[in-house]
């Protein structure tokens, strides 16, 4: 009666997606998508950006760090470089911005740190086309980790004061006051990571900004990685977002594409 | 009248794993749900999780000399290290477990009830319990299943109307897998599936301490 | 006017402290304290309990995921070790509370898992010297890591609709019932590590358990290691816990000390 | 009659940093805080940090050749790899920020006044600000020094009686390094310690729109 186990009813996990379209297909109208980076052609998902601007979704939620600066970035993001080391495949969201795709931005970084620069994002938020909610980086932080860790919502001494903390809660402990902020889930994440194996587990060079903050704080995370190497390469120890958190893994081409307009 | 033979620990992890499909996310616990990794063919991708931090293991390790002390799951037992695994801290295990990243947790229990309440940390005779990862494992998992057997070693019931001991966590269980066959929990009543080889309902029922609905197609277990 | 700055003012930042006696030596009384690890003799930060119990500090809140089985932890918890492995040098809480020191715990797994496993916190608590407090352990982390990152508090959905909730805030998001807990800051946190730097920067081997949740959680963390390396050596990717975090550094002893009783 | 010479920014950064002591843990703000980084003694150890996610970091780079671009603290600045430096993730760099772990946090500011509130965020024919990480820095660092031009370009108060700008932080300013001058902030009132050479009390209090309290050993800056 009892039988032994029959063999393998599925695929193996496999969870790098052949193009960037395809990674992003299924973003639809109206989603809420933690964007990760912070400002660097360095740890943007480019790429993935791009793929979103070409898919096509707007009344986007962005969630970011900083609302970009649009198709001016590369330049003006690593003009630290010498010339010909300067990445001239960055797209950050401020390309969505200008696209008309960003219906509303949670950040810590709305507009331009000078009076002269003026981003893509500010102009659309100075035509009443936007809205925005500005918050500071720890708490922005703090609500995605929040969201990946299954916290509704958390008291931060971080905002009473200001106006931050108007609409919220604020509650003393131990004599100090404290806001309650609120767990930023979303329907995406799209981050970028240095390797990725097959199970989705990745590993990150230099900072780790938002990309290790956001990946598991959405349905589906995806992540643009430059190298997919084989499983057991990667050591346990090592490994800083665990496969789990992680549903798709494309890899960004070996030669830069300047336009975001190339299929990829 | 002697009763029937009980299923065997191995056969009640293979009820339990034959579900399982390839890149499930499955904590198991420590007892009787750790059989389940033994019994999971090697050709097989389920994530196995441990809440100290260790995630995509393998089967337990019984030859000693082949025993990485520092690859072991929940009650210091070695595991196999399969290419793929990870180690975080026990905060990142749990916000894994909480934020609903596991598909199935398998936990022993010492009574569940017809309100898929679980009980399974022992109090009786002991001055408090012992939660350990159970709370958040059974609130976090898409899905709990009970793997235990169907009454205590003195024939107490521990499949009941309602849980006596403290609950360690409300409205969580999806499934009862026992020594005498399966059970899953459907709008307040627990449903009888499957019955071990030589155990019909009403034999069942009669060691069962909440009313049991028979399903249409109750059937002996299959594997 | 403007001079230029004189050189150094002090010593370079080095975190390794000779003995574990000197590292424990000013934990005082009624002190509230984290011990670190997961009931292994490999994740244990052994010979800082063992410090601990040869300072004598006493009526201590101790939070530890487990309250210990005492002197004859080794034995028990490798028992899947050949007998030439098993390490003759592990401690465990349970020693602090068979000496009577520990006033209340703060854990997980309070008492033996099987009604003939007694331990001795447990007997001191069916005594009525000491008083528990029992959660499960996704709280407990949460709890201490919200200490380490200044979160106040927290509403988790574990718990609600079971005795970890009575007497705490319940309140619902998204329909969810959730508890509020504040975070578990301690005045010592013990850990254990693998490798350290002369700044204090950790890297742990295998599950880094309650040893990274804890490390700056507490006004001082202390770090059991196993070796110290040179500044430079661990790599800025592959650290776990930053320096800042870890305040003292001990070296472990290369030849296992069987006796809690050795100073060392 | 021209005003003095204003203190050259290297300068206002050797004040700043002439009381870091060895194992003291820096966030340095972008723009004029920056400069600490440049006129640190290489024989200190001082362990900078940046919000992304870098922690003991040393000097900006400035030749381009150098640049290590995955080395970089906000704003994009390639910086020097020190031995013993650590990345993190965004969250974890401010578990480190708003669990007190800092030491001291050097900002730049708009507008800072007696009660020790500062304003940092552009609002003015913007649309919205940008609060970045200064919020849980000036509320984390168990020392906040705000580092700035005394006045704005056009001549406006930047040290004033209560903010009008919208606040960044309350009550989290201990000290206020500008090119004329160094000024506490002690019991409700900002406090001239030391002057740059040639800019004596009064005129310094000619351009500052909250009242000065002269200390009784006020004196020409010192490094």
């Amino acid at each position: 009666m009892v039988r032994p186990q029959r063999g393998r009813s599925g695929p193996l996990i496999n969870k790098i997606v052949a193009t960037f379209d395809d990674a992003v297909a299924d973003i639809a109208d109206g989603a809420t998508v933690h964007f990760g980076g912070f400002a660097s052609p360095f740890n943007s998902p480019s790429y993935l950006v791009a793929a979103v601007a070409r898919q096509g979704a707007t009344d986007l939620t962005a969630i970011s760090t900083s609302m970009g600066r649009g198709l001016a970035s590369a330049d003006q993001q690593s003009r630290w470089l010498p010339p010909e080391l300067r990445p001239r495949d960055f797209f950050d969201i401020g390309l969505l911005a200008e696209l008309g795709r960003i219906r509303k931005g949670i950040t810590s970084f709305a507009v331009g740190a000078r009076h002269d620069w003026v981003y893509p994002f500010e102009e659309r938020l100075a035509a009443g086309e936007a809205e925005v909610e500005v918050l500071g980086q720890g708490s922005l932080a703090e609500r995605i980790r929040a969201a990946r860790a299954g916290i509704a919502a958390f008291y931060t001494p971080v905002g009473p004061g200001t106006d931050v903390a108007r609409g919220k809660e604020v509650r003393d402990f131990d004599g100090v006051p404290h806001v309650l902020e609120t767990a930023l889930k979303a329907d995406f994440a799209l981050v970028r990571a240095y390797k990725a194996d097959r199970y989705g587990n990745l590993i990150f060079r230099g900072a780790r900004t938002f990309n290790e903050t956001m990946a598991g704080a959405a349905a589906v995370t995806i992540a643009e990685v430059d190298e997919v190497v084989d499983l057991g390469e990667l050591r346990p120890e090592q490994i800083h977002t665990p496969g789990v958190y992680v549903q798709r893994v494309v890899v960004r081409p070996s030669q830069p594409v300047t336009s975001w307009g190339t299929a990829l | 009248m002697s009763e029937p033979e009980r299923l065997h620990p191995t056969v009640m992890a293979m009820i339990v794993t034959r579900d399982f499909r390839d890149g499930d996310v499955v904590n198991l616990g420590v007892g009787l749900p750790l059989e389940c990794a033994n019994v999971l063919p090697p050709d097989r991708e389920i994530l196995l999780h441990s809440e100290l931090g260790i995630l995509g293991f393998g089967p337990v390790i019984t030859d000693h000399t082949q025993a990485d002390p520092y690859v072991m799951m929940v009650g210091n037992l070695p595991v196999t290290a399969n290419p793929g695994m990870v180690f975080t801290s026990h905060d990142e295990s749990f916000a894994l477990i909480r934020g609903g990243h596991l598909d199935v947790t398998v936990l022993g229990g010492l009574q569940v009830d017809q309100e898929c309440n679980l009980a399974n940390t022992q109090f009786e005779g002991k001055p408090a319990g012992n939660l350990g990862g159970a709370p958040d494992l059974a609130y976090g998992a898409k899905r709990t299943i009970v793997l235990m057997h169907h009454t205590t070693n003195d024939g107490q019931f521990k499949v009941v109307e309602r849980c006596t001991l403290p609950l360690t966590a409300p409205r969580c269980v999806s499934r009862i897998v026992t020594d005498v066959g399966v059970m899953d929990i459907e709008g307040g009543a627990v449903v009888l599936k499957e019955t071990a080889p030589g155990w019909d309902p009403e034999r069942i029922q009669g060691i069962t301490g909440a009313r049991l609905v028979i399903a249409d197609d109750v059937h002996e277990v299959t594997l």
